[in-house]
């Protein structure tokens, strides 16, 4: 199993949990998040003083995934969060060395 | 009969006068608000500890002693003596009936109306020294300021001191409050320093942005709600003809100024910075506030507008100049009250002919001198004994934890 | 004696009416702080800047030329010619002695009353636009409604023009101020659209919920209290024992329908959504205010309640019917002031014998059809020549950082 | 001309009096601000809905019944019978000028004056209950309480009956409207049971921190505004010479009360916690206000402010007591209203030598006695026929989803 | 040495957190994060209009264990987090091949 | 490539950022999170009552990066983030088997 990890613009989670919907993932975890990356910050101003706004919102995905989907899933995410502009985000993925359903105490792929 | 209506008319006045002290206490919401809004919010629980701690000590201040130097109207014209306030008794109906009227309000009436007062100019000094002050050496300062520095320069003036006999003109206190509170706060800003990372190693400003801009714009109106009583109030009399209409004229110019004073203030933001900048816009209708209160009821609606109008584009240079003089100010107050204060003293000549260029610099020389340098040796006894700055940790993980031990929004993450 | 005896009572009215005009102001800070917790918080700093910014105009607009058109009472009912309120001087003690008491108060007290009326119809369009509308092109349509559309019709009810003469009945404004400020706000929506994602491709709505109740709440009950002053300044007179009984009977009725609203608004959305709704709630007490509004004075308490209970269960009904033709009204003024508006001009009929139901149906055509054809030739012009409608990206982002580079609440983290 | 003079006395405390009552209203905001502070996030849209429908049903049912039963002025001084104030016409000018002056205001300002006060002590009670307890069982008692066990008791001191006849002092209320509204929450409080997780298994108390300080710091501005119509108002006239210093003395001692309380607290907290704590601050404003609450006028401004401290220390320990008791109160209201409200009717001999401090502990008792037997007769049968606290999920989840289906705060990411 | 990351219920956190203390976990992360998966959201009215709400407020738990700590942890968090409903979260373990303790540059299982 | 997850004090961000943006480090994720450890929280009074902060607010930081270069990381972050004082946060290392970024489609070590 694979834990698929994207970093996307928030905008874009309807149509990434959309398109993921679509292929029939399940489960999602979302977070919060802050990205530093090519996509520079902009100052702004307060009472004219600058501001500089370094870190701007993101939102990170997370996904356990049996192995056979992992690349319908990338694909999937890729197009779906893609808007051609610096800033869309990244994909990372790792390796799963198990996984609980804490329901039922189930393992492996059928936990997912 | 005749009797009967001099009682109506002083019932009416003292009635007016509590309406109007109240519309003033009102205004200490305001500041708690604006100044809630716009620091951090880990200063906020702080801040709003300090505004309603001191709009009380100001009142038991001003009761104790503040009252009694500021009008006892002794033989000195330099310094009041009596102490008596407490013990006096009101005005009896016959002394009202006897005095044909000339008595008109209640004493005590006229007490609330003042203690309101010193509570502002006290509000003003909190929103500049906000988010690293000793929250205790700031109320001891209270003490001082409403005790001793604001009574003794308002005696100076409204008391009927020599300010007055010189001829200085300020109607409901640009200068004895306004510029005498952003006074007291300039000393506190000095001693006290920016806060940390305000400014750059290089000299340039940073910007922390207020976390709550709906308060602080709640604050806004509320200080201008409030404002008809400050103003309105200090007409003093409105039972005649001629006096309703002056009160009248009071609160349609006050609404001008302010309206004045926002409309520059943003256009002003927008034309430096791109942007309307609501901060700066409600800065600016403090400011066309601050600005009329020397002379609310001589312009016509159309001057008090530009009189406002001035005030709110003096007040968005002002506060970025004391950026560049690394006077860091979270609420603009020295900008406000301090800055427009003396504009709203210059600008009485406009509309007041009794009133000179020199006599109104005068005023205004003699109340920033006497409130800089008390103050500046209040700040520094303070300083000296117990410290007025709180630890750089305690100022980075925000006063709030540190001074009241609670968060003003404990429950919503922050960035 | 006599004299003395007639300028009381002209201080006193005139006091009445600073004081109730005081009041009616404090509403603008209702609506800022109601339409900042209905809106989202990305539009928060935008809507604040709006509603200061449009008293601020219409307070001064109202003073160049809005007041004249209203009140010029010249020779034509249609249209009024004087533009001379600034040099015009209030009324002397002489003239108001020697008109026996007719002459009852400041004309520049009026002037305040009348003033933060004008306010009031803008602060209504506001919110109906909010969160899409660009920031100046709102500005400058509140110079055109304030200085022209609305005193307009004000003068054809107010200004002793033909609805008056038809017999139209408008206390203190339903149609005039309410109506009016919804119409124009109707015509806005109409030609800006819904916002974005508001509804789905099939027709239903998305709710997009307040960020911040508790302001929203707030901002109700600053209306509850404004709204004393606005319909019970409208009865102009307290001085005698029926004037201050029909004032007290304002106050009553006022109150009493505003409970009603929110009690039969409660229930309603109980009933239909099978929740209590506090965003209907809130919407409930003003339609009960909007309801009372067109006749405070006439009915008895238990009337009140009741004309304001059926605003309450209008509102209701008249939110989703908007939802359902997609007009996007983010915090439901058109409902508020336009429908209940309409409802409160009919309620006249209930117990005011006067007021026939076709001269009352006359003057809501007539408001509307003028308020309507002029807010969209207005709105149309500042359309073509510079847009109404934000970028679709900055709508997404939020007006806040588009508009006024600011967030409402910069350091909490959002969903 | 005479007749002229009575007409305008009158005028003058009606006006008087609908002012001091609008002031009175705006505490209902107070107490909606406050109490949305002071919970947490999860149950804020929640108390938001109680405190205005409260306001709205002690309206309603104070005019349906409330007011009849509280001021009929019958034969028996145990329980009133008329039910006539909705037809009963105001005084005409006629009796008003036959009476020479003593019938001096609006039957219908007296009405408003007296409905708000319901809605005060019914207010008092939505913030004990808060987080738990059942919505639509919280209103079910609103209408008992304000429309039957607070006017009972409210009769029997300032309707005329046996205690006022008893010779128990109670000028504005720290009895019949606080101690009433307390001891009514003290008995839903012992039903109802703590917040979930409020006391540890071992009896600990664990602390739930106010989602909102800044809300609860703007609650307690407007109830410190408030309360100069509360009490201010009570005078019942000001339109002569006497009333109007008594008036400006009630002002003024309120104001000195409120003062001393925040003292006391913040001194008090600050030596038992170490802390400046903010909370207990707020409690301590509103402590001293209720303290004086019982005689704001005989008291010296000093002797005032000391009665205020006294409740500003007493609050902080009462509060610590409850919660040993776990008599779990999340805004402090059994002892800001309750344990002080006893002390301010305590502190009446202190100043007014018509009361002795048996009469006084007689009232309290049966104010006591009355409120609370009836009140858990009230809550008991609610509790058995749709119960009053919500499911421990729902309460888990918070009220706001549960009852309101909608968050106070939707966007805000929480802890 | 693995990363152990739990998806629970908000309301488990301290059943959680006292279960992980008795085991002699040293160390926790919490985030607060949005789950989606077979618990569905609701629909919400807002003023008569449809609300959906699609992500559930979960909180994700990360802790840095020894390899032979890790099955005492699974059956740890499996059971105090258990309601027995859906929603009640997912556990997923992955391999960390480095630990550092900031403070005092320590690695490997004594950072933990 | 490997993903370095730190858990660092707040106040401690800029400086990480800056020393992390001095050795080419060209993206960061953060997010806000709660951290349990030997550093305990500590018990408030709020009216009175107890108040235990056993959560302290941390910074989590995800940077995906490049073998080669993830000693360097960790020293810089090492250096950066640390105060000589208990609660400074801990780093982990973990695989990350593939990255993508969402703009281009590119994968590898050039989407970092
Ligand atoms: N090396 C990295 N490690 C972790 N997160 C990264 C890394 N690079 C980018 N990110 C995340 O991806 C987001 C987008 O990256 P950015 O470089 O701005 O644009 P792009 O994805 O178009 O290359 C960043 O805001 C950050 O959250
Ligand atoms: N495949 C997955 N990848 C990531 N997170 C998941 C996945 N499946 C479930 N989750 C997380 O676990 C939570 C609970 O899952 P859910 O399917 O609702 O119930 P259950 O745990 O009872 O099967 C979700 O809200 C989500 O945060
Ligand atoms: N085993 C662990 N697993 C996950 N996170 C941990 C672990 N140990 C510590 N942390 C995180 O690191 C932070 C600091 O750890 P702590 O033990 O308080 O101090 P130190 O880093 O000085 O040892 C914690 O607040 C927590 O967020």
């Amino acid at each position: 199993m694979k834990l698929v990890t994207a970093i996307i613009k928030p905008f874009k989670l309807d149509d990434v949990r959309e398109a993921l919907s679509e292929i029939g993932v399940s489960g999602i975890t979302a977070t919060e998040v802050k990205g530093f990356g090519r996509q520079k910050g902009h100052t702004e101003l307060y009472r004219g003083a600058e501001y500089v706004v370094d870190f701007l919102p993101k939102i990170k995905l997370e996904i356990a995934i049996d192995d056979s989907l992992v690349e319908t899933l990338l694909d999937s995410i890729t197009k779906a969060a893609n808007t051609g502009k610096i800033g869309d985000g990244k994909i990372f993925v790792s390796d799963l060395s198990q996984v609980i359903r804490i329901r039922t105490g189930e393992t492996g792929a059928t936990a997912l | 009969m005749e009797n009967q209506v001099i009682e109506l008319a002083y019932a009416l006045d003292t009635f007016y006068f509590l309406v109007m002290g109240a519309f003033v206490m009102w205004m200490a919401a305001g500041f708690a608000m604006l100044e809630a809004g716009l620091v951090r919010s880990k200063s906020t629980v702080e801040i709003l500890t300090k505004n309603i701690a001191l709009y009380s000590i100001a009142s038991v201040m001003y009761m104790l002693c503040g009252y009694n130097i500021m009008y006892s109207g002794t033989e000195s014209t330099w310094m009041p003596l009596a102490f008596d306030m407490l013990t006096s008794a009101d005005n009896s109906a016959a002394d009202v009936i006897a005095s044909g009227g000339d008595t008109y309000y209640s004493g005590l009436s006229d007490f609330f109306f003042q203690v309101v007062f010193v509570a502002t100019a006290m509000s003003i000094v909190s929103g500049a020294v906000a988010e690293r002050m000793k929250l205790w050496s700031f109320l001891l300062f209270a003490v001082v300021m409403c005790g001793f520095i604001y009574p003794v320069q308002g005696f100076w003036k409204w008391g009927g001191g020599f300010l007055d006999a010189a001829g200085f003109a300020d109607f409901a206190g640009s200068g004895v409050v306004h510029l005498c509170g952003a006074t007291a706060a300039l000393a506190g800003v000095i001693l006290l320093g920016a806060r940390k990372g305000r400014y750059t190693a290089s000299g340039k400003a940073v910007a922390m942005p207020g976390a709550n801009m709906p308060l602080a714009t709640l604050g806004t109106f509320i200080l201008w709600l409030g404002w008809f009583g400050f103003n309105g109030g200090s007409e003093l009399v409105v039972s005649n003809v001629a006096e309703a209409n002056a009160v009248a004229m009071v609160f349609v110019n006050t609404n001008a100024a302010a309206a004045g004073g926002v409309i520059a203030a943003l256009l002003t933001a927008k034309i430096l910075f791109g942007k309307a900048d609501l901060s700066m816009t409600l800065n600016g209708a403090l400011a066309g506030l601050v600005a009329i209160t020397a002379e609310p009821l001589a312009p016509t609606p159309g001057l008090a507008t530009i009189i406002g109008a001035i005030g709110g584009i003096l007040v968005v240079f002002s506060i970025i100049t004391f950026d560049k003089l690394k006077l860091d100010d979270p609420v603009g107050a020295m900008s406000v009250h301090g800055v427009v204060g003396l504009w709203g003293l210059i600008a009485v000549v406009l509309s007041n002919t009794d009133a000179s260029l020199s006599s109104q610099l005068f005023g205004a020389v003699v109340i920033f001198g006497w409130t800089f340098v008390t103050s500046i040796i209040a700040w520094s006894i303070i300083k000296m004994v117990i410290g007025i700055r709180v630890s750089e940790e305690d100022e980075m993980n925000g006063v709030d934890i540190a001074e009241c031990g609670m968060e003003a929004y404990p429950e919503f993450v922050r960035k």
